[in-house]
């Protein structure tokens, strides 16, 4: 059963990473960055399961402790262009190239 | 039920659980990234998510499965809405691609990453699942979760505590607007209010109107419309005031304005008759 | 049914099926009973929330109206008891509004969101301890979990999504502004709130609401002029701090007069059910008050003893903890709350949102954790089996200097800090703009060019 | 080599008593210097009054230390003050010590004795400049700089000093920077001598890649054991440093322009330091000279064309100042001369540089004087008659004409004899030709040198209305005094008796022949000096002097124009140089700018198709990520599968 588990994250993991590349809207994109950080924490709880120790689910835990740092600072990030840019589009956000 | 509950009963039982909300969050993660509403996609998320949550409660983590609730759906997903409700209310996106080969690109590197992936758990040789109940024996998930944290984890716990410090920190000085006027007192508010042309309150919208929407202007006592009467705010998000000042749609007001038209001709034509009547 | 059970067992991470028989108290207790039992208490605490709805609003109606000086709905029924009945059936069958431009899906979605989680907390509310039905020694309580309360912190999470959509999917400006601010409001005062919990956490060793109650059952026992007393047992003495802060969330996140932000009428006509009407409306009547309800019987839980009859009566007649009595004691308890929901939206008046944010973050959320410092030290130091008395001296001495200092402080520095009258010198908005002008400058706001012309007309004047 | 072994350069002691003293020497100037520069404005009321006093004080020691020296036997007179390590290098040491011997006492006392009448001099020359506190720090510099050059006792102790002179005669010559002329001077003064800096630096670093040391001890001990070529180039290289400092050919031509810097400058340089410096090295290494006749012969032969250029130009300048500095570079070119002939003439060469000191001092300052009197002007086809109304500045003028014209009995006859005397001693087709050289030198001098007086003091008066001559202050005058009767006296007194021989013999070995009173030259010198006199005499006070100068013969003509040194100066060197650049400039810029801008070009243009992956789209950046993750699991799984 756990094996389903795992393939279940990495199908989760590999759509939230096919939605960062095609979608534009930066809060979207962060979400799908969300969802690829879910995929882990399943596998962790998953592979904590099949091990018999709690140091999966730590891990977890830490993830999403992280991960709220991350949103935090990320969404006020993203207003901070908006304020000045107007936009949330990460493609307008390309002054950084050749 | 009560009693030893069967091993095969436990895996089909499980078997159920995990079909239904694997399909779900599949799906809802696809949806995710395809809809064009932004709020959508944060709902199909909140989906996604609350399915992990049951996921962790049927592999003995409740605690995780309540934080993730918690922390996920509540709070991060939560500060997401917050932010799309801030930075654009109707923000849908435009789905079509304007970096050529990427939507290809992205495809083919999702199917191979997953394939490989599958391939991998497929061949790798999984043991036996555990189960957690010995871990979980002494005083239960919580306790054993809390003995973690505080003994073998307890430095990446604290450098954990000191990274949401600075995080929050660093979203303040981000999210930071300057005032580079000092904030106005009600003294200073009222005066201003005395000394400007109108001392009385703004009118309120719809008085002598029609009906009294906040969109619908106030009509002045010559009938003119004042401006006055509908906040900018919401005039700029109609484009504009009310166009029917009775506030119909035009071919209502079409037929009201024949009807009334109608009645008036009729009640002088009887006025006529009536006059014509007394003449004779 | 076997799913149900996989998931009670994984959430109760019960590892041992076999308990139930034997433990008559704690987590052993639950996850055992036949299904027609779970089903039936589901139903009776569905129905008991409905009850309760109607009977909060009439009494509502009624105490306010006694506050101010008037009858009050006394016409349908005894006292006007059917008032809200019927209210109920006449909103459930007014016509459904639903205004074009909305997002239909959401829309629709909302009031459900907003509901469903309300009724779902109160399935870990203990009514009761063990009484038998049918033959079955059950608890009065649908479940308990090992993370009880962490479920109540969950569907409170849950239940502002139904605000937020709702303030969405009407697509009005009012409705979006009051979803909003039940969002930052209800996340703002959900944090003060879990940490208030902690500390009982702390003294009850365990988040399930069962196993709280009975650690609320007997003080410790101490020596004072040779009589042996118990130190009050519940945690409303003995973390007063706490319950003094979950008192205070439990107002912000009920969106409850004084801090009815999110619907404020006088700002935004209704809020965030502005453009709500019929059913979808009642579900969200339906919900703040099973809110207040839950939030109230939290309370009751958590800081007064639960179930469990007060100290006099405990002490006169010994049974009054047995059988279907606590039921009464634990309504009494929640009613008194309910009560001082509608005492306080009586009295007091709507603070500002700065204000209310102001409180959560910079008063609630840092008392709190001051308080959980303090409260887990004395744990650790008690755990430790340390004499408590001197350091409890010592850390009051400590409070009232630092108090005595901080208001000689003020009132030095208060002095020192006299304004001088001068005016503040206009300030430049272009000051320090390199690379880009400060966020807030005149320009972004339209008032820019006004400005210019003021000035320009006054220096010319 | 057994006189090098008795060389008591070799074995100086170490110095007790007043000798250890010797450092106050320098530092006495040193701290003047300093504290007038550093101190700033606030010294101007008593700076020059400082100076003075640190230059006297100066002077104080040195006489001290040569009574000290007098007390004590023929070969211990060297003596070695230790004052510290300097350079320690691995291998490589250079105390910084000072040597005290017969020879770097004299100098001492020329540079404090002549430098301090000099300083005195200038309080009232300089009064009425505004930066005279500068001036007397510069001047401090000056002899602190000089002193150090003549007591150090290494090699490079002793280029710091010889750097010092530069510097200082570079501040000097340009004191009144404020004139483009002066700072041009100055600026030439200086690169001038960078060309003979760098021949004693090079022959420094040759001295110590084949003796390992730079100490005079190390190397003179050791010369011997080089090889002659060797020996021979660090002599011409020495000699090169040399003609810088001491203005030879063909290096001379910085010293005419010289003349910019205030008039006591153009003393001290001419007298009692800077120019001496040349003569001075050459003395001193005389144990290299000695071991390469090829250096020696060519030193010999700069030194008697810059005796006949020197006098030539002289008799063309109307510039008193200028004619003035011609006979300096002829008198060095004696001095040279002698230095090159070896033994017989280094007695003769120092004491004509002292002698040299003297007059050409007062000759310098009495020119100051006249200068002062007549508004700064310095064009003595304006002057005349003016030893009526200068009496003093005429007669100590006068004195110092006469010793410079080698008058019997006065200083110049006794040793700018002995020095032609010596060059016709040395013998051969080479002594008859240097001797002659010698001789009508002195007729020329005789000659230029009356042209001086006649046109300055004799004659009719041809001065401007506006100008009205007068005597000088007496704080300029004593110093004129004092300076003339050195000019009457110093030469009997080093030559007679053999006299600065003897006190030198133990750093230059002792003469061979006694020095003879009256030789067969010495009529014919004096035939010579009457005839120049007499030609003089004829030009200039039997015929009326023109205000503007005729337009005179070719010779005329390029003595005027320094005979033509400027010009030669720029056709061989300026020009190639300039060439030279040109053609380094445009391989730089073609070759190797080209090579490396090529290099650049083919990075640039490959990174400009290259950078096109930069799009901007961070879209694109996770892209690549991504294939980079499925990359990563699939290498993985090739290598565990």
């Amino acid at each position: 059963m756990t094996g389903h588990y795992l393939v279940l994250s990495a199908i989760l993991f590999t759509i939230g990473g096919v939605g960062v590349l095609i979608r534009r809207n930066a809060i979207v994109i962060f979400m799908c960055v969300e969802l690829m950080l879910n995929a882990t924490n399943l596998a962790f709880v998953s592979f904590s399961r099949m091990h018999g120790t709690l140091d999966g689910q730590i891990i977890a835990f830490f993830v999403m402790v992280v991960a709220a740092a991350e949103v935090v600072v990320g969404l006020a990030i993203i207003m901070a262009i908006f304020r000045s840019r107007k936009s949330s589009s990460v493609d307008d956000a390309n002054l950084l190239k050749y | 039920m009560s009693g030893v509950v069967a091993a095969g009963a436990h895996q089909t039982g499980e078997s159920v659980i995990f079909w239904v909300l694997a399909v779900a969050s599949v799906a809802a993660a696809l949806g995710m990234i395809l809809v064009r509403k932004v709020v959508y996609s944060a709902l199909l998320l909140a989906v996604v998510m609350l399915s992990l949550a049951v996921f962790y409660a049927v592999n003995e983590a409740p605690f995780l499965a309540f934080v993730q609730v918690i922390v996920y759906t509540g709070a991060v997903l939560m500060l997401f809405l917050f932010v799309v409700m801030v930075v654009g209310v109707s923000s849908t996106e435009s789905m079509v691609e304007t970096i050529r080969g990427q939507r290809v690109a992205a495809a083919v590197a999702g199917i191979a990453f997953v394939a490989l992936l599958i391939l991998g758990f497929g061949h790798a040789t999984l043991p036996a699942t555990t189960g957690l109940k010995d871990a979980n024996a002494a005083g239960g998930n919580v306790l054993g979760l809390a003995r973690l944290i505080f003994t073998k984890y307890v430095f990446a716990f604290e450098v954990t505590s000191a990274l949401l410090i600075t995080a929050a920190l660093g979203a303040m000085v981000l999210a930071h607007r300057e005032r580079i006027t000092p904030k106005p007192t009600q003294r200073q508010l009222s005066e201003a209010r005395i000394r400007s042309d109108r001392v009385s309150p703004l009118p309120p919208p719809g008085t002598y109107a029609r009906h009294n929407a906040v969109d619908m202007p106030a009509l002045l006592p010559d009938g003119t419309v004042s401006e006055l009467s509908v906040s900018p705010v919401i005039a700029r998000r109609r484009g504009g005031t009310h166009e029917d000042l009775h506030g119909e749609l035009p071919e209502v007001a079409a037929k009201h304005e024949a009807t009334t038209l109608r009645a008036v001709v009729e009640r002088q034509v009887e006025v006529d008759s009536k006059v014509e009547e007394k003449e004779k | 049914m076997s799913a149900t059970h996989v998931l009670a067992n994984g959430l109760l991470a019960a590892s041992h099926t076999d308990t139930c028989a034997g433990k008559p108290y704690g987590l052993g207790a639950f996850g055992c009973d036949p299904w027609w039992l779970v089903i039936g208490k589901a139903l009776v605490i569905f129905v008991f929330l409905l009850l309760t709805v109607l009977m909060a609003v009439w009494a509502e109606r009624r105490i306010i109206a006694r506050m101010q000086l008037r009858p009050g709905p006394n016409r349908a029924g005894p006292f006007g008891l059917l008032q809200s009945l019927f209210d109920g059936m006449k909103g459930a069958l007014k016509e459904d509004v639903v205004p074009r431009g909305v997002d239909k899906i959401v829309f629709f979605l909302a009031p459900v969101l907003a509901a469903a989680p309300a009724l779902v907390s109160f399935s870990i509310i203990p009514f009761g301890g063990i009484v038998s039905i049918g033959g079955h020694k059950t608890p009065l309580q649908l479940t308990d979990l090992p993370v009880a309360v962490l479920l109540v912190l969950a569907m409170s999470s849950m239940g502002v999504y139904g605000f937020v959509l709702a303030g969405w999917s009407s697509m009005s400006p009012y409705s979006l502004l009051g979803g909003m601010r039940s969002s930052a409001q209800v996340i703002s005062y959900e944090i003060a709130m879990g940490l208030s919990f902690v500390a009982v956490f702390l003294f009850a060793g365990s988040l399930s609401t069962s196993e709280i109650v009975n650690a609320q059952a007997h003080g410790s026992a101490f020596h004072f002029l040779g009589m042996t007393l118990h130190t009050p047992s519940w945690y409303v003495v003995l973390l007063l701090p706490s319950f003094v802060i979950y008192v205070f969330t439990m107002m912000g996140e009920s969106g409850r007069i004084p801090f009815d932000l999110p619907e404020g009428e006088g700002e935004l006509v209704a809020g965030y059910h502005t453009e709500y009407s019929s059913l979808k409306f009642l579900m969200f009547y339906l919900a703040e008050y099973i809110n207040m309800a839950t939030l109230s019987a939290l309370c009751t839980t958590l800081f007064l003893g639960g179930y469990r009859a007060p100290w006099p009566i405990t002490g006169v007649w010994s049974g009054a903890n047995s059988g279907w009595w606590p039921v009464l004691w634990f309504l009494i308890k929640m009613w008194m709350f309910i009560f001082f929901f509608v005492w306080v939206r009586a009295s007091l008046p709507r603070v500002r949102y700065d204000q209310l944010m102001k409180l959560g973050w910079k008063v609630l959320i840092p008392a709190s954790l001051g308080w959980i410092l303090f409260v887990s030290t004395v744990r650790a130091l008690r755990n430790e089996k340390h004499d408590m008395r001197p350091v409890m001296l010592v850390v009051a001495a400590l409070i009232v200097i630092l108090l005595l200092v901080s208001v000689i402080w003020e009132r030095v520095s208060g002095k020192a800090e006299a304004p001088d009258g001068t005016p503040e010198p206009e300030p430049d908005p272009m000051a320090g703009g390199f690379p880009v002008p400060p966020l807030d400058a005149p320009h972004y706001h339209g008032a820019g060019t006004a400005r210019a012309n003021n000035s320009a007309e006054a220096t010319r004047a | 080599m057994t006189t090098l072994l008795a060389d008591p350069q070799l074995h100086a002691q170490a110095a007790q008593g007043v000798q250890s003293a010797a450092w106050l020497l320098i530092a006495f100037p040193l701290a003047g210097a300093a504290i007038l520069l550093l101190g700033g404005r606030r010294t101007d009321k008593w700076g020059h009054l400082l100076g003075v006093a640190m230059s006297l004080a100066s002077f104080v020691v040195g006489v001290a230390v040569f009574v000290s020296m007098l007390g004590q036997p023929g070969t211990g007179r060297s003596r070695v003050v230790h004052l510290y390590q300097w350079v320690s290098v691995g291998s490589f040491k250079a105390d910084m010590n000072l040597l005290i011997d017969p020879l770097s006492i004299s100098f001492v006392l020329l540079i404090t004795g002549v430098g301090s009448l000099i300083h005195i001099y200038s309080i009232g020359y300089m009064s009425h400049d505004p930066d005279r506190r500068r001036f007397f720090a510069y001047l401090n510099l000056f002899v602190a700089a000089m002193l150090l050059l003549v007591l150090a006792d290494n090699y490079l102790s002793l280029y710091v000093g010889w750097e010092g002179v530069g510097l200082a005669s570079y501040l000097l010559i340009g004191f009144w920077q404020h004139k483009p002329s002066a700072a041009a001077a100055a600026k030439k003064a200086f690169i001038v001598n960078r060309v003979g800096d760098f021949g004693l630096s090079v022959a420094i670093m040759l001295m110590f890649a084949t003796f390992g040391s730079v100490s005079f001890q190390d190397v003179f001990g050791h010369a011997s054991q080089a090889s002659h070529g060797t020996i021979t180039a660090i002599g011409l290289l020495l000699l090169l440093g040399a003609c810088g400092k001491s203005a030879q050919l063909p290096l001379q031509s910085w010293l005419l322009d010289a003349m910019e810097g205030p008039t006591p400058v153009s003393a001290l340089i001419h007298a009692a330091t800077m120019v001496t410096a040349g003569v001075y090295l050459v003395v001193r290494s005389h144990a290299i000279f000695e071991l390469s006749p090829e250096a020696r012969l060519l030193v010999m032969i700069v030194g008697a064309a810059t005796l006949i250029a020197g006098a030539i130009i002289g008799c063309a300048k109307d510039d008193i100042k200028k004619a003035l500095a011609g006979s300096t570079m002829s008198q060095i070119g004696y001095m040279m001369l002698a230095a090159g002939i070896g033994k017989a003439g280094y007695v003769f060469a120092i004491a004509h540089l002292i002698a040299h000191g003297f007059f050409k001092a007062g000759l310098f300052l009495g020119a100051g004087s006249i200068m002062h009197g007549m508004n700064d002007d310095v064009d003595m086809r304006k002057f005349g008659g003016l030893r009526k109304v200068m009496p003093i500045t005429f007669a100590t003028f006068g004195l110092g004409y006469l010793a410079i014209i080698g008058f019997p009995g006065l200083s110049g006859w006794w040793t700018k004899d002995g020095i032609i005397d010596a060059a016709f001693e040395k013998g051969g087709t080479s002594g008859q030709i240097l001797g002659w050289t010698a001789l009508i030198g002195a007729g020329i001098t005789a000659y230029y040198m009356s042209r001086v007086m006649f046109m300055t003091f004799f004659g009719e008066r041809r001065w401007d209305e506006d100008v009205h001559p007068h005597e000088s202050p007496q704080v300029m005058t004593i110093p004129l005094i004092l300076l003339a009767l050195g000019s009457i006296a110093a030469g009997a007194f080093l030559i007679a008796g053999d006299r600065f021989a003897n006190f030198l013999a133990p750093v230059i070995g002792a003469p061979q022949v006694a020095h003879k009173l009256i030789t067969p030259y010495t009529g014919v010198v004096f035939v010579l000096m009457v005839a120049g006199v007499a030609i003089a005499y004829v030009q200039y006070l039997r015929r009326p002097v023109p205000r503007t100068a005729p337009a005179g013969s070719f010779p005329v003509v390029a003595a005027r124009k320094d005979l033509y040194g400027d010009a030669l100066n720029e056709s061989l060197l300026m020009r190639p140089g300039q060439w030279l650049t040109r053609l380094t400039v445009y391989f730089d810029s073609r070759t190797v700018d080209g090579l490396v801008n090529g290099v650049a070009a083919f990075v640039g243009g490959t990174s400009g198709r290259v950078r096109r992956l930069q799009t901007g789209y961070v879209r694109s950046y996770a892209l690549s990520m991504f294939f980079g993750a499925a990359l990563i699991v699939g290498a993985l799984l090739l290598v565990r599968l």
